[in-house]
């Protein structure tokens, strides 16, 4: 009966409205090709399973003890037996050959046309994009963190790798997952038929935090996403002096620079000269790396995309909007309006209380004096809000 | 059938061990390498001794088998100093090393060239306590059942050691890297 | 029930329990750890010697035992020979040069001390047990030899081996393995010997084996003190700017930090080819670029390909940063090479950049070059 | 070639006890201990059937322990933002769950009966080395403990059963749960492969004479196949745990990235250790179905050389598949391919085992005990679960499953499905030959639809979740991604962990059950000799079993040897005859009792050898100190083994009562 469900499962979770990381609705070609294979295997498993549960049930109905007289002390007819092994085998033949094939097609990179480099930390994720001619043009890295920002319609390589533990980066809509390996490069195609964002997770145990490293991926139109990076390059801009954002660039400057790095902000000694503010999260980190908050307010999550620095309302939004509407909406980034300051805050405030870390002193001490994850900075309420105010302006 | 048993199992574990060694044997620092510290005349000659234990431990087997207990003991207790002398030779070979400067976690490459050769070394140290034992258990009379028997089965695993010896010399040792 | 002696034992072992659990709840760490097991162990000796006592009631006789007269342990004449009150001094000997001398003496002297005791107390118990000295005996074997045989044994192989390892290590490395050879053929030979002389004396036999090992264990005691032959550390060389920069043939090996990488998986390879360019590779950015990305503070493998006919090296400059050393500011400029690579040759490095290329002096980018020919430069980006 | 441990010494001589008991004068440390009875005659025990009984009992204790862990991740489960376990709890929880149930329920599960029937169903008086059998048993006992005790010491072990690197090192892992874990595994380890070796060989050595290897019942071929993968599969993860010891302990850098190391040397290590080991908790299962079914058919087993064949294809092809654990780790399209096929491949033979189950129940007399109940559940949710592993076994398709809950579904398919339900068949279909008396049938069907219908609650909804893209090892799932409709991860976890509470209830009736048989008031009757005409050879003995097994070991003429001494099949109208019954067959057998029967004596040394082992294992941990102390007491123990005598003292036994009785009561020897 289970196999029936089973089977019924495979038909039924193509047309209901689904979990975002459903693996039956595929929405690039790389899932798609994946689908094509699946669901005939598992219409060939499903009726194989019918048959032989009904196979059971009728024997166990037919053949119950009806007070009949002993049967035959039969040991087997290998004419039989051999037929029957050569049916699975023969169906089996059947699966492989397609298999093989969708294999090395989903290991192909001659049709790349862009290039992002995936790296998995515990416990975030870091998509950087080299300065390529690819994507259509990007001239200068782009280091971010969190959603996965990726043009439509365009072949899309990932080369994943990982700075600490082995992770495994997934977006099911868009292709089956790959493990992150420290010390390997493993590539995992792309590419989204619409734009859109697609929910993904870390699938590969990767310690404490593993169930808070979720990602998404969004896909804008090739326009959008020139938009997109031109507005990564965007020099940096320093809040107007007196602000509460200028207050929070200072406390930022101060608590934490050490880590995060946001580019172009420099610090004024006093005697005038301006030296650049560059993070070394190698110094404190185990994993040797920090999301780079230049942009932040381009991206809707925050913390591994474990909370949305959109409000619900936003966000639904977002998810909800049409292919052709979406991009507009997506390069709106995060509002004042729409910024989720509830569960940044209390982040800010003491983020290892809200997302499972190593990052207290006990735990540094087994670690060299370094932290996984964003320590508690005890920073005062005042601090807060002014941080926040900072970070709204980066965008 | 027992030993066979066993000894087919032992031969995944060096499998293993030897995988292991295969995979990380060029990771190590430019200088500190195999071609560097291995002394192989030294390890040539101590695995002959280790392939002569192997022959007085087939004149062990064959005086017990013609019941001549003064020579099996014998032949057991040569077979016994031998491995003893090889066991000691690799205590050397080690401490030459690691005066060397290779330690058992300089790099990769050491680590499982300790562990491989340690994890043998550890193997004909076992068999030399049984070959001990043996001599000490029959010169009581108190080998249970056959006694040729049981000098067989501490031969095949002796023998085994040496075969597994054999091939850890030709692919540590002699095949470069 | 029990008998006084037992109850004394009893009462004993208690105690060492309840200091242990107190030691347990009121010491944290090591210290705790080090006196619960000492005391547990502690109180278990105890135990076994209350049992002792319970299984013999004391030694008691019954008065009532006309037998007893003859045949209990008061009735003995004399106790059996004993070697254990000198084994005892040896070891208080021990203590006192070990005091004045080493620890290492010391520490043995305590050893032995401990063992003499420990025989002593058995020995004096199984003198007790009955009349029967040959039973006496065999009580005593039989507590004692399980400790003793297996203990012996191991002590008496590892003194052979290791004074056999010191000789060689004494001797130069050309004659050692003639040594070897020369030992090990001695004991075959005197195998073969002894076989073919089936009439020859056990006693010859044995003092021929203890005076082999006698002479073994004091050679072996003698060149471990007069220390080893001079040993030369192998020192790493590869990342000395020194090596890095020349062009020449050093001591090193050829095929050093042979990867297990497989090719998909490097992050980038950086050929050198006939004319003398040097370009970089990567998944996806095309055949020929004069840049390579790497992320940072990540561990990323490297292959270095020679497809010119010189035979030329790798370096990857890692910048110059400003390090502050005892309060003056020095600049670091960390290099690192492969090994020289023949034509057609390929080899493996493993690079970690902890800072991005902002961080560096821009007078010393990241770069990977190949020392002597001009213009041979990939700059590494790291972001 | 064996050392065959059984006494040459000459019978016991009815002379008459000494007058006086003299003290041994035997080599051996101590004499043997000669207890029948009470607490010592289980713990110095050599004798396989109650060695059996205490791997049972052993192995069920660890089953209510791995049952609570699994009862608490689902309670974590059932609503969004779990909070009844902290993460790194979970993560202990889930990683303590898989390796208690693998290493410490279902295989030792499958040592027991494999050590209590393998002699009786081959017509042996014991194994081929008996105190060898005791020591595996004592290991795996002293093993789990000290794995548990972890718990108590700092944390459990907090990687994931498959303990993948560099996360289970000293780094990302920094309590001493990933040490407890590679130690008490080590311990175990010693113990299955003693007691494969054991096993192999008192297969191949100790059968009844006619006995050929295809006269053979199923569930010792099973088993012996099961005992090859052993064999070879423990020295791999052997080497994998030593080198885990090593970075962990020693500083060693087998598995560090920046060293030059590559992590997935792990996962090859583990995997090749790993994927016979699935093979190695189920095939003891399908051995015990094959039993049962014709049993309860009334029907020979179907095809038995297939059966026979195709289990030791699964044996030899399961060394070919591991990678398949490893579609998403990066190996390459043609690795990926090649394993892909071969692990399609496997699906054949397992095929065909499913195929003769059902054609041993074709046309046969089916007798619905509780026993067979489960089988016929286990063929079915087996068959579940065995094509839910085709679909990934298509590599592609896999790289959307792994790791998901798809997976867990798959595996308890076929681990609990398949195995466990097997399991509890032989505990009711064994039972009244273990201890003479039948679990009430009544409680028991209830026991198994409880089962039945919690597993399929329970593991059936994770086919959806996982498609649905819930990932395994996740301490929660949140609303915000559980999705709406039929399909709607809140409504299917709930299922889920309601589910896991009537596979509850189903244990615990298993377990009244058994205290309602065996409390001291219980009027449940002695059971008939041959409750279940049963076909094969540890049936010809009383219930229980004689210590001695066999008042004299049987020839065997034919398969299902039993069978074909109670019933006559004519030949030529395939018609069933009933020619004597189980009590007639078993009086012509005890008529030709053997004069003089000598059994191995118990002995101290196994289980002192054993709990020197844990002892080594917290030197390593705390304090090397007390590695010197286990090492100590190992030693002892070795010599103490070594000489000791291969029987106790005539003198410490009473004289037999008759010429040929086996009755060995304790002397009095004060």
């Amino acid at each position: 009966m289970l196999g029936l469900t089973a089977a019924s499962a495979a038909v039924l979770a193509g047309c209901a409205k689904d979990a975002p990381q459903d693996t039956w609705q595929p929405k690039g070609e790389n899932a798609q090709k994946i689908h094509d294979l699946q669901w005939p295997v598992f219409l060939v498993a499903g009726i194989v399973g019918v048959i032989v549960l009904a196979a059971i049930g009728f024997v166990v109905i037919r053949y119950r003890d009806k007070g009949q007289p002993m049967p035959e002390q039969s040991h087997g007819k290998p004419a039989l037996e051999i037929a029957l092994t050569i049916l699975p085998a023969l169906i089996l033949v059947g699966v492989g050959i397609p298999t093989a094939s969708t294999i090395f097609d989903l290991a192909d990179e001659s049709d790349t046309e862009c290039i992002i480099n995936v790296t998995g930390q515990q416990w975030w994720w870091e998509y950087d994009y080299p300065a390529q001619d690819g994507c259509g043009g990007i001239a200068e890295p782009i280091v971010t963190s969190g959603q996965l920002v990726i043009p439509a319609n365009t072949n899309v390589l990932l080369r994943l790798t990982s700075r600490d533990v082995i992770h495994s980066f997934w977006i099911p809509a868009l292709n089956g997952k790959k493990d992150t390996v420290p010390g390997r490069v493993h590539t995992l195609r792309m590419q989204a038929d619409q734009p859109g964002i697609y929910a993904g997770q870390c699938t590969e145990f990767c310690g404490l935090s593993h169930a808070n490293m979720k990602m998404e991926a969004v896909a804008l139109n090739p326009d959008d996403f020139q938009t997109w990076v031109g507005n990564q390059l965007e020099p940096y801009v320093s809040p107007e002096a007196g602000s509460q954002a200028a207050l929070g660039e200072a406390a930022f400057t101060a608590n934490c620079a050490y880590c995060h790095q946001v580019n172009g902000l420099s610090s004024t000694a006093p005697d005038g000269t301006v030296t650049p503010v560059l993070a070394n999260p190698d110094q404190f980190v185990v994993s040797g790396a920090a999301p780079n908050l230049t942009h932040l307010m381009t991206r809707n999550t925050f913390a591994g995309a474990t909370w949305d620095l959109l409000t619900d309302e936003c966000r639904d939004r977002v998810w909800n909007a049409s292919p052709e509407e979406f991009g507009a909406l997506y390069l709106q980034g995060v509002t004042a309006e729409c910024l989720n300051a509830v569960d940044l805050r209390e982040w800010i405030r003491n983020a290892p209380a809200k997302k499972p870390m190593y990052a207290s002193d006990a735990q540094k001490a087994n670690s060299d004096g370094k932290v996984r994850g964003m320590p508690a900075l005890g920073l005062n309420e005042t601090q807060i809000d002014q941080i926040i105010a900072y970070l709204l302006e980066r965008n | 059938m027992a030993m066979w048993m066993f000894l087919g199992s032992e031969c995944l574990l060096f499998g293993g061990l030897i995988s292991t060694y295969m995979l990380y044997r060029g990771r190590h620092p430019a200088d500190l390498g195999p071609d560097q510290v291995f002394d192989i005349p030294f390890t040539s000659v101590s695995s002959f001794v280790l392939l002569m234990s192997s022959l007085t431990m087939v004149l062990a087997v064959s005086s017990a088998a013609q019941k001549d207990d003064r020579r099996t003991n014998l032949w057991l207790t040569v077979t016994a100093l031998l491995g003893a002398t090889f066991v000691g030779g690799q205590v050397y070979e080690f401490t030459s090393f690691y005066r060397e400067g290779l330690g058992f976690t300089s790099s990769l490459f050491s680590s499982s060239f300790f562990t491989l050769t340690g994890f043998h070394g550890v193997h004909v140290t076992v068999g030399i306590i049984m070959l001990m034992a043996l001599v000490g258990i029959n010169k009581r009379g108190r080998i249970p059942g056959d006694k040729a028997e049981v000098v067989e089965l501490v031969g095949l695993y002796w023998h085994f050691v040496d075969v597994v010896w054999i091939i850890i010399f030709t692919l540590v040792y002699l095949i470069p890297s | 029930m029990f008998t006084t002696g037992s109850k004394l034992f009893i009462g004993s072992s208690v105690l060492a329990i309840v200091a242990a659990v107190a030691f347990g709840v009121s010491y944290d760490g090591a210290a705790a750890w080090t006196a619960a097991i000492g005391l547990i162990s502690v109180s278990i000796a105890l135990l076994f010697l209350m049992a002792i006592n319970f299984w013999v009631r004391d030694s008691n006789v019954s008065g009532m035992d006309s037998d007893a007269t003859t045949t209990s342990a008061a009735a003995q004449e004399r106790p059996s020979n004993s070697m254990w009150p000198a084994v005892g001094a040896l070891g208080g000997a021990l203590v006192a040069i070990g005091l004045v001398a080493t620890p290492v003496v010391f520490k043995a002297g305590i050893v032995v001390l401990l063992i003499a005791l420990f025989e002593w107390l058995v020995q004096a118990w199984s003198d007790r047990a009955s009349s029967d000295r040959r039973f006496n005996a065999s009580v005593r074997g039989r507590i004692m030899h399980p400790l003793e045989f297996p203990v012996l044994g191991a002590v008496g192989l590892t003194v052979i081996i290791y004074s056999f390892s010191r000789i060689m290590l004494f001797l130069s490395k050309e004659s050692g393995p003639a040594v070897f050879v020369i030992l090990a053929a001695l004991i075959t030979l005197g195998g073969f010997l002894f076989a073919s002389r089936p009439t020859l004396k056990a006693s010859v036999v044995a003092g021929i084996c203890t005076i082999a090992t006698l002479g073994l264990v004091s050679t072996g005691a003698v060149m471990a003190i007069d220390g080893e032959r001079e040993m030369h550390e192998h020192a790493t060389v590869s990342n000395e700017p020194a090596v890095c920069s020349s062009n020449e043939e050093t001591e090193v090996d050829e095929k050093a930090s042979q990867g297990v990488a497989a090719k998909s998986n490097v992050a980038a390879t950086i050929i050198y080819n006939a004319d003398g360019e040097l370009y970089g590779q990567q998944v996806g950015m095309g055949e020929y670029s004069r840049m390579v990305t790497l992320q940072r503070s990540n561990t990323s493998q490297i292959m270095f390909r020679n497809l010119s006919d010189e035979t030329v090296r790798l370096v990857a400059n890692m910048g110059a940063f400003e390090v502050d050393v005892n309060g003056t500011t020095v600049t670091e400029k960390p290099v690192t090479c492969t090994t020289l690579v023949e034509p057609d040759g390929r080899q493996f490095m493993t690079l970690v950049f902890p800072k991005s290329s902002a961080a560096t002096a821009p007078t010393d980018p990241y770069t990977f070059t190949v020392p002597g020919v001009e213009g041979a430069s990939v700059e590494i980006v790291v972001p | 070639m064996a050392i065959i441990e059984r006494p040459s010494t000459p019978a016991l001589a009815g002379s008459g006890a000494p007058a006086v008991v003299t003290p041994s004068q035997a080599y051996g440390v101590l004499k043997r201990p000669v207890s029948t009875t009470g607490w010592r005659s289980w713990v110095f025990t050599v004798d396989h059937k109650k060695l059996g009984i205490m791997y049972g009992v052993v192995a069920m204790f660890f089953f209510l322990v791995g049952g609570v862990e699994a009862l608490l991740i689902r309670l974590q489960l059932a609503g969004p933002e779990g909070t009844v376990l902290s993460a790194g709890l979970y993560n202990e929880m889930f990683t303590m769950h898989a390796t208690t149930m693998v290493f410490l329920f279902v295989m030792p599960m499958g040592a027991a009966f494999a050590n209590y029937f393998i002699p009786l169903q081959i017509g042996a008086r014991d194994v081929a080395f008996p105190r060898i059998n005791a020591f595996g048993f004592w290991c795996f006992l002293v093993g789990g403990i000290f794995l548990n005790t972890s718990w108590f010491l700092g944390g459990a072990a907090d990687g994931g059963w498959f303990m993948y690197q560099p996360n289970a090192n000293a780094l990302f892992s920094p309590s001493h749960g990933v040490d407890f874990w590679g130690l008490g595994l080590q311990i175990t380890g010693i113990a299955s492969l003693t007691g494969a070796v054991n096993l192999i060989t008192t297969i191949l050595n100790m059968r009844a004479p006619g006995m050929t290897l295809m006269k053979m019942p199923i569930f010792t071929w099973m088993s012996l196949v099961t005992q090859f993968l052993l064999l070879f599969a423990m020295p791999v993860i052997t080497v994998a745990l030593f080198l885990l010891m090593f970075q962990r302990e020693f500083g060693a850098t087998f598995f560090d990235v920046s060293a030059g190391a590559d992590p997935l040397l792990w996962q090859h290590l583990f995997w090749i250790f790993g994927h016979p080991e699935v093979y190695i908790i189920v095939l003891p299962g399908f051995g015990i179905a094959s039993e049962v079914l014709p049993v309860f058919s009334r029907k020979p087993l179907f095809g038995y050389r297939f059966v026979v064949f195709s289990g030791a294809a699964i044996g030899f092809v399961g060394w070919g598949v591991w990678a398949h654990h490893m579609f998403a780790s990066g190996l390459g399209p043609v690795s990926v391919a090649v394993f892909s096929m071969a692990t399609m491949l496997i699906a054949i033979p397992t095929g065909v085992k499913i195929v003769n189950w059902v054609l041993t129940m074709w046309g046969g007399k089916i007798w619905f005990t509780t026993a067979m109940l489960f089988i016929v559940g286990m063929i079915a949710q087996f068959t579940i679960g065995g094509l839910s592993g085709v679909t990934h076994a298509v590599a592609p398709s896999d790289t959307q499953q792994t790791d998901t809950y798809y997976i867990i579904a798959h595996f308890h398919y076929t681990i609990f499905g398949g195995a466990v339900m097997a399991l509890f068949a032989g505990f009711y279909y064994w039972w009244p030959k273990m201890f003479g008396k039948l679990l009430s049938e009544r409680l028991g069907k209830w026991n198994f639809w409880l089962m039945m219908i919690g597993v399929n609650l329970t593991f059936g909804p994770m086919h959806i979740i996982g498609l649905q893209g819930q990932p395994r090892r996740m301490m929660n799932w949140t609303e915000a991604r559980a999705g709406e409709g039929f399909f709607n991860l809140g409504f299917w976890n709930r299922v889920a962990s309601f589910g896991s509470l009537l596979i509850t209830i189903g244990v615990i009736l298993f377990l009244v059950n058994v205290w309602n048989t065996h409390k001291k008031s219980s009027t449940t009757p002695k059971a008939p000799l041959d409750p279940w005409d049963a076909r094969s050879l540890e049936w010809i003995t009383a219930s229980p079993p004689k210590e001695h097994n066999f008042d004299a070991i049987p020839t065997v003429h034919a398969l299902d040897e039993f069978f074909h001494r109670k019933y006559e099949v004519d030949h030529d109208t395939g018609e069933v005859r009933k020619i004597a019954s189980a009590e007639e067959v078993l009086a012509a057998e005890e008529a030709k009792a053997d004069k003089h029967i000598h059994l191995p004596s118990p002995s101290y040394w196994p289980i002192i050898l054993a709990v020197s082992l844990p002892i080594m294992g917290y030197g390593v941990i705390f304090n090397r100190l007390l590695i010197a102390v286990g090492g100590v007491i190992l030693l002892l123990a070795m010599f103490g083994w070594a000489l000791e005598p291969s029987v106790a003292d005539d003198s410490d036994y009473d004289p037999p009562v008759d010429g040929g009785g086996t009755s060995k009561e304790l002397a009095n020897i004060g």
